[in-house]
């Protein structure tokens, strides 16, 4: 059991680092949906509490929500944005990803500082989800096209799901499907308003979007 | 909301108004005594030959309007005996020539408290705060490194 | 409020214009001649108050409401005035500072109708006044803050609850010959400074010659240049007024007779009043004005003496 | 009843989306809004009992945040009326570049209106924290096709800062949440379920650390959404970008929903122990709030994010007086009616201006008082209102808090509350009385004969020049903020020291 957990949670940081080290956003929105069809597999194994129903439904709903559902919709922006790759980002890759190891590590450092929660099987999975969440932050402040940052949004939240799913297991159905609806439906107006940029400004660099300053 | 007890801020009030209850009697007196010589002025002219005529101006031929004193002239004494402190600024052009056709004298006194206080403290301030205008950039990335950059902090100095 | 605070106003009221009359009546004496009668002012003031009146084209009601504000606010000056013992029929705490304005009201209005004039005689001498005011005003504060000060150290008060000493009738209550042996130096200060603000205030020769002749000379007189007829009345009457308030305070400090009968004291004040009025005379029989420019340095000098007898009085 | 009052703006909602013809769908917004505020004024007459056990109630902090809510809702709506009227809904010329560009249409954005006034509702009732989170992200989701009402590329970048930023923002609460409820199993042995009392029986035994944690991420998270310093970098945008009718609505519900999170937290962090450790931090980020704004109102050159800014020093005075604590909390309550009724009359009157005077600039609008009459006047007393100048409410909430300040003997906070309090009045001041003063100059020469006689007559009565119906609702909100500076009524008062208990205050 403890290799699957491991291998699992070295899945999920590889993902984390390929996504901030690769260019093109096609591949990058590829690595989000895989992240987040894993993700839906850490209820299932890291989970704390046991196999209900109830954790069951919860992981198939978020491996469809995150594994489909949003590189669909994402991949149709793309399409209508007709953008191949980020061009020159804030921070070069090979920097970004020094960054993302070093993130790591303060990931790591951060999760030893918290008590570990009692039921939790592995002691990665904090730093897991606090590495996700700075990595998801990172992407949006260091990219430049709205898809980016997009994306940088989904992993973020993926990191916090992750968390989430692994340890608040008292949590009450509704409340995971509220806010798994709410993240779609966020993903889903970014989504259009990223179509109205690229009809607007027929380029979706948020760093040129800087008008509005004092 | 201050806090004092009922009582003793009616001690208070006390000692405070009584002297204004005299003084509001002493107007009301006062106004009524206008009112009495106004009254009684009248009446004495009512029966006399009241007439309009030019102001008294000692048999000079042609007084102007511009004779009259202005703010400036009425206040003159006092701003030149304090003429150190409020460094009046005077421009004179003397008339030239024999037969001189321009001559002028203008003074003017500025606030002295608001050209060597209030402007230079406002000044300041204000060019203090408009350097904190790099604040608002514009761009989103920024703006978000701003919330990433307070949470590591707060993080870091709690825990 | 008892009966007999109410003679100190009716006594000012009724002996007023023979002020000027005593002084003009000294001066003659000084100059060998015989003089005006004593009660000439009283003459003036009925043969004015008889007449018609003309007034300039360029004034307003102001020009006209000069005259009557003024004399209402010298008239309530009265009221507050202690006469020797007896306190004033209002006394109240606070009520030097209420003399004082009303002072300042009657000279506003009388500044400002000069001004509504419009004549450039009117407003120097306009300006020149309030120039003059702004020097005496602290002076004639600081020296009553003074007497009251030295007052309230020495004896309890014979009124028991004017003790403090921001009353006016509280000050004078407390003046006593005992005080003088104590703060005599203090008193003789303030008595010198109360003479320079009275010369100052109700014009007299060291500042401004009431009977001149050159409008460019004049302060008071040329302010009220243009008035005639009844408003000259008022004025006139305000003015033995004004300078009635004024030997009262100084004459209240002079002359501290404390006897059992009131009438006796109030007595002696008014004896005081009418010998002040000769000493003025004589000072003006025997000084020529001063240059204008010296003016401010002798006022500036009478709020010197007050500042001085105020931190004698206050560092003893 | 509870449900009715969520239920009946979502429905609306829906409705009004399929609703075709203009007419039905203005007097069902109108009639939404009379519903809901007549639903709460039930409310405060016999208190609902608890709904979808204990999940949704109506405590006394809720429901006053509830009525501002309807109260400036309705106000809203009825201004909304005239301004639909008057928004003719093809193609417009932009004032700015003059370029053209199309308004969204009118029955998606009274649809958003209602989804919004909806989640606010459920904000205002919701107990249980996840039930919080999914409320606030909600509200966040419906406004901002709202603020994205003028499609053009300013509001467009200002619509897509507000999405990214409130997104983050409110992610990190949901960390916050997560945090929370490791907190409570940690510490106890049995499942606690995430509600507000709750939590507060259980308080003593939560873990300290993490619960330290949650209340970071949770205030970062909430405090983006409130517009606290570090944090507020969107609602200038935001606010001067969206049209006046949502602008008023932004800071007078918006950010009080976002504010009301907040004492929500502090009452559990106050129960553990905590108090002090949370009050230092609400304490710093409001002083910096008020300097930033004040530092941002000096020289601004657009009269709405003039506002916008002092949205954001009064969210900082209102986490100054959490911070303080003790009877500031009155003051904190009091000053955010003061504050959300204020708000919402100067942004509905910098609508009126804006329609006329089709420009923002602070510098070259000029004579107003001569122009818009009723307006004008409005505008000074909402400078004097919103500056918290003595006859109004906020005068009197800004005094209890300087005097529990002053109490308490932090003096160094006293200072620098009153050095931004002094700024803020300078600098509004310079702006926005010179806007009323003078000959109006920069009114566009086509208008102004337009406006001044009376060329667009429209079928609403004309108040001197101006439509009642853009007059009447700023007027009514400013009654009220006046009324509140003189007199609180009993019920009012009664349940704004409810409200101040709440969290800690006295």
């Amino acid at each position: 059991m403890e290799l699957w957990i491991d291998c699992l949670i070295v899945l999920l940081i590889l993902t984390n680092l390929k996504l901030i080290s690769s260019s093109r956003l096609s591949a990058c929105i590829r690595v989000v949906a895989i992240q987040g069809v894993l993700l839906g597999l850490v209820p299932l194994l890291v989970g704390s509490g046991d196999l209900t129903f109830r954790v069951i439904l919860l992981s198939i709903v978020t491996m469809v929500v995150k594994g489909i559902v949003f590189p669909w919709l994402l991949l149709k922006a793309l399409r209508s944005a007709n953008v191949r790759r980020e061009m020159e980002p804030f921070v070069g890759y090979t920097t970004s990803l020094l960054v993302g190891v070093g993130l790591l590590a303060l990931a790591i450092w951060m999760g030893r500082q918290l008590p570990l929660p009692a039921p939790s099987k592995s002691p990665l999975v904090v730093p897991l989800a606090l590495f996700t969440i700075m990595i998801g932050l990172f992407a949006i402040v260091s990219r430049r096209k709205a898809l980016t940052q997009v994306l940088g949004y989904l992993v973020m939240e993926n990191g916090i799901y992750a968390f989430g799913l692994a340890f608040a297991h008292q949590e009450p159905l509704l409340v995971e499907l509220g806010t798994l609806l709410d993240v779609f439906m966020a993903v889903f107006i970014m989504g259009i308003t990223i179509f109205q940029i690229n009809r607007e400004f027929d380029h979706i660099d948020t760093d040129r979007l800087s008008l509005l300053k004092d | 909301m201050t806090g004092l007890t009922g009582s003793d801020v009616q001690g208070h009030l006390a000692v405070a108004v009584s002297p204004l209850r005299s003084v509001v009697l002493i107007s009301g007196i006062l106004l009524v005594l206008i009112a009495l010589l106004a009254v009684m002025r009248s009446r004495l002219l009512a029966g006399r030959k009241v007439e309009l005529s030019g102001t008294w101006d000692c048999g000079y031929a042609r007084p102007t309007a511009r004779m009259q004193y202005t703010a400036s002239s009425f206040a003159q004494p006092l701003t030149n005996m304090f003429g150190v402190l409020l460094q009046t600024h005077r421009s004179l052009e003397r008339p030239e020539g024999f037969f001189p056709t321009q001559a002028g004298l203008h003074t003017e006194t500025g606030d002295i408290f608001r050209r060597n206080v209030y402007r230079p403290i406002f000044q300041s301030v204000e060019r203090l705060l408009l350097w904190l205008h790099w604040l608002q950039q514009g761009r989103v990335q920024i703006y978000i490194l701003y919330i990433a950059v307070t949470m590591l902090i707060l993080l870091i100095w709690n825990l | 409020m008892n009966t007999t605070s109410w003679l100190n106003p009716l006594a000012a009221l009724v002996l007023s214009p023979l002020l000027p009359g005593i002084i003009n009546r000294t001066k003659a004496f000084f100059a060998g001649r015989r003089g005006q009668p004593l009660l000439q002012g009283y003459y003036d003031i009925a043969k004015l108050l008889h007449k018609g009146a003309v007034y300039s084209r360029t004034t307003s009601w102001i020009f006209r409401a000069g005259p009557v504000v003024g004399l209402a606010a010298v008239l309530m000056a009265l009221v507050l005035l202690p006469l020797g013992g007896s306190a004033a029929p209002l006394n109240f705490t606070g009520d030097i500072i209420l003399l004082a304005y009303l002072l300042g009201l009657m000279r506003f209005f009388t500044v400002i109708a000069a001004l509504d004039t419009g004549s450039a005689f009117e407003g120097m001498g306009a300006s020149r006044e309030v120039q003059f005011s702004v020097l005496t005003e602290p002076a004639l504060l600081l020296s009553l803050a003074a007497m009251g000060k030295a007052g309230q150290i020495g004896s309890g008060s014979r009124i028991e609850h004017l003790d403090n000493f921001l009353s006016l009738s509280g000050i004078y209550s407390n003046l006593s010959a005992s005080v003088w042996m104590r703060n005599g130096t203090i008193l003789l200060l303030v008595a010198g400074a109360l003479l320079i603000v009275l010369l100052a205030e109700s014009p007299r020769i060291p500042v401004d010659d009431p009977n001149t002749h050159l409008e460019l000379t004049m302060i008071h007189e040329v302010m009220v240049l243009d008035h005639g007829g009844p408003d000259f009345a008022m004025i006139l009457y305000g003015a033995a007024l004004k300078l009635w308030v004024f030997s009262a305070l100084l004459a209240g400090v002079l002359i501290p007779v404390r006897s059992a009968y009131w009438w006796l004291d109030a007595g002696a004040v008014i004896g005081g009043i009418f010998l002040l009025a000769v000493v003025i005379g004589v000072i003006e029989s025997s000084m020529a004005r001063l240059r204008l420019l010296r003016v401010p340095q002798l006022l500036t000098g009478a709020g010197v003496l007050s500042i001085l007898a105020f931190a004698l009085i206050l560092w003893r | 009843m509870i449900w009715a009052l969520i239920s009946l703006p979502i429905l609306a909602g829906v409705v009004a989306f399929f609703l075709r013809p203009a007419g039905p769908r203005r007097a069902l917004l109108l009639l939404t809004a009379l519903g809901h505020s007549g639903l709460t004024a039930l409310a405060w007459v016999r208190r609902p009992a608890p709904a979808w056990e204990g999940w949704l109630l109506i405590d006394p902090l809720g429901l006053l945040f509830l009525s501002i809510t309807s109260v400036l809702f309705l106000v809203v709506s009825i201004y909304a009326l005239g301004y639909f009227h008057r928004e003719d809904w093809g193609r417009r010329e932009d004032f700015q570049e003059g370029f053209l560009f199309s308004n969204a249409r009118e029955p998606t954005f009274t649809c958003c209106l209602l989804l919004f006034l909806g989640m606010m509702t459920l904000v205002t009732l919701s107990q249980h924290f996840g039930l919080l989170w999914v409320a606030v992200e909600a509200t966040t989701l419906a406004s901002a096709p709202l603020i994205y009402f003028h499609r053009h590329y300013r509001s467009l970048e200002a619509t897509w800062k507000y999405i990214m930023i409130c997104s983050v923002g409110i992610a990190l609460a949901l960390l916050g949440n997560f945090f929370l409820a490791v907190a409570s199993t940690l510490g106890g042995e049995e499942h606690v379920p995430m509600l507000l009392s709750s939590l507060i029986g259980r308080a003593p035994s939560l873990h300290t650390q993490w619960l330290k944690a949650a209340f970071l991420f949770l205030l970062v998270g909430y405090g983006t959404k409130m517009g606290l310093a570090p944090l507020h970098t969107w609602l200038p945008d935001a606010h001067s970008e969206s049209p006046s009718v949502i602008s008023a609505l932004l800071p007078g519900a918006l950010l009080n929903c976002a504010f009301l999170a907040i004492p929500r937290v502090q009452q559990v962090t106050v129960a553990a122990g905590l108090g002090e450790f949370g009050r230092s931090l609400m304490l710093v980020f409001g002083l910096f709030s008020m300097v930033v704004a004040a530092a941002f109102i000096i020289r601004q050159l657009d009269f709405k994010r003039m506002l916008a800014y002092s949205s954001i020093e009064h969210m900082g005075i209102l986490s100054l007086a959490v911070g303080l604590g003790a009877n500031a909390g009155y003051g904190a309550v009091l000053h955010a009616v003061n504050h959300s009724l204020t708000k919402g009359m100067l942004f509905l009157v910098a609508g009126n201006i804006l329609a006329v005077y089709r420009s923002k600039s602070t510098t070259d609008i000029r004579g107003i008082s001569r122009i818009l009459p009723i307006s004008g006047a409005l505008w000074v007393a909402g400078f004097f209102a919103i500056t918290g100048s003595p006859p109004f409410g906020a005068f009197l909430s800004e005094l209890v808090i300087l005097k529990s300040a002053l109490d308490q003997g932090r003096t160094v906070v006293a200072v620098i509350y009153l050095l931004a309090l002094g700024i803020i009045f300078i600098g509004m001041a310079t702006i926005m009385l010179r806007m009323v003063q003078g000959d109006p100059a920069g009114l566009p020469a086509d208008h102004r004969d337009s406006v001044v006689t009376e060329g667009h007559r429209s079928n609403f009565s004309w108040l001197f020049g101006e439509s009642a119906l853009a007059v009447i609702p700023p007027m009514a909100l400013g009654a009220a903020v006046l009324i509140l500076g003189l007199y609180i009524p009993p019920a009012l008062r009664q349940i704004l020291e409810q409200a101040a208990r709440a969290f800690g205050g006295v």
